[in-house]
């Protein structure tokens, strides 16, 4: 299946706001970070959705917000969460953005960076895209240290690049960014269960599930644009 | 779509500008036509107002 | 008094110990986020004790540490405080860095910048001692919008600047950075007494208290050189 | 101080070098001496181990 079946297939199943909630306690603490001025234009990088995009809109004073997915179905979806006129979707692949050059002040990417068919080459569109100045706020729940995270594959037939916190910090510097963050943002929301409840179906060890979700939480690597 | 988002639209090919071709409008928006590179001749759909911007071959894989 | 003697004042009554264990709370958080390769050089702006500089040595595998203070005894306590020989604390002011240009890869400074009498200056001299890509780190918990900070200055003999979130952002890219994040990072550590026990000496109210730690806490900005 | 530690310093005035003179060690460290700048000439005093580079208007402020 490709990329762009599968993820139609997420849309139009309804995961695409099951997505949204379980993201969303992590998202919203990276998303306060960015420094988003009045009138800055946002580019939500697999928008899903497209909750980033509404949020940055909505406390931000964000001036427009574009929302890119590879999915149709995830672009629809998105677009009839909205009437806001300065919201607009877009299709396309993460490897050849139809985005122009430095029209982008801030980038934004939860759970998704990590399906492009080459994630070098997608941060080299990214510094192009990109303002000087501009950032790409990278957020990931599946990568290297987080070994919970690590059989995330057998469950998608799309090809996923599983980076460290180290090789997302090299890859970003080669592709012409520099790095000004690095981060492990915890989860501190999800209901953790008492230790009796265990084991869950997907879960053998309450500590396990802390270690997943209060610990590991999401990484984000923050670039900006020399 | 509104016409605005092509300020910062591109061809995914060849990074030149697009433009608006056959356009529907409906309400202020555009919600059909096509969106043509100026430089190469490429021609993007504008599907239900949402512009398909994917490179042609990853388009072309889709059964719908 | 010249900021010099109120802090060698502090700095001889063990004043020094007492602000690092208030502020490691938020510090540790935002020390965490910075991008330290192995043998980076860290400069700690105004280090007072040197802990910052002393946890990025023991948990980041920075290379060399140097901690700029104005009072003599701050420094002379700081050097007390290790036997690391890739540690050093060297006497300066904020404002005429006694640092050679390029020769730091990324630059720590928590509660002190706004001690500068003309911090604009600070951030300039900051983008001359910083290698393009390095960072600023620059955390306070006396800027505008934490209203319980406000009286602090009545406290101290010395002028603090006391700027707004904005303020912040627009004076780093006049110097010449790119601001990369801007987070208020709370302390969830210090205790917060029950309701019953207010007013206490300093906090009429508990939701005053709330407020102050729980969600203003410490401000980061991070500059970056382009 | 390390001797490392020039590496990185610069005279605050002008930003040139600074040359270590007079200089006293103990067990590798330097403990005492001056940091003089090749151009301007000013000098910084090496105070048990700690290198002062404040201006010299600032340094003078001191009491003790
Ligand atoms: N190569 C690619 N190009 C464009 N979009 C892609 C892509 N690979 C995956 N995607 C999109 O990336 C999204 C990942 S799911 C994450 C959605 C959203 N950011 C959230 O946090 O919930 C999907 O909507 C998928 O369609
Ligand atoms: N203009 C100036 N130049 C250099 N150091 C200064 C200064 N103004 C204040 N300082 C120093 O800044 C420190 C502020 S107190 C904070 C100390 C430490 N960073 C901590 O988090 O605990 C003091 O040690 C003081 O001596």
């Amino acid at each position: 299946m490709s990329v762009r079946e599968e993820f139609d297939d997420w849309a139009t199943s309804g995961r695409d706001r099951g997505m949204e909630e379980r993201h969303w306690n992590t998202a919203k603490q990276a998303l306060m970070r960015m420094p988003v001025e009045p009138d800055d234009t946002i580019l939500d990088l697999g928008c899903g959705s497209g909750y980033a995009g509404r949020a940055l809109r909505a406390t931000r004073e964000a001036g427009r917000v574009y929302g890119l997915d590879g999915s149709t179905e995830m672009a629809r979806n998105a677009t009839g969460y909205t009437d806001d006129e300065n919201v607009g979707y877009v299709v396309g692949d993460f490897d050849s953005l139809p985005i122009a050059d430095d029209s982008i002040d801030h980038c934004w990417s939860m759970e998704a960076f990590y399906y492009a068919t080459d994630p070098v080459e997608t941060l080299r569109e990214l510094t192009r895209v990109l303002r000087p100045g501009g950032t790409f706020y990278c957020a990931v729940n599946y990568y290297e240290e987080n070994v919970h995270s690590h059989e995330w594959d057998q469950f998608i037939s799309v090809e996923m690049t599983r980076w460290s916190r180290r090789q997302y910090r090299d890859a970003f510097r080669d592709a012409g960014f520099h790095v000004a963050e690095q981060d492990n943002i915890p989860d501190r929301e999800v209901t953790i269960p008492d230790e009796a409840d265990f084991p869950l179906e997907e879960w053998d060890t309450r500590e396990e599930m802390v270690e997943r979700y209060r610990e590991f939480g999401t990484l984000l690597t923050v670039g900006v644009v020399p | 779509m509104k016409e605005s988002l092509l300020d910062i639209l591109c061809c995914p090919l060849d990074k030149n500008d697009l433009e608006l071709e056959d356009a529907a409008y409906d309400e202020g928006e555009v919600i059909g036509g096509a969106l043509v590179c100026t430089e190469c001749g490429e021609r993007y759909p504008i599907e239900d107002g949402i512009p398909n911007l994917l490179p042609p071959d990853m388009r072309e894989e889709t059964p719908a």
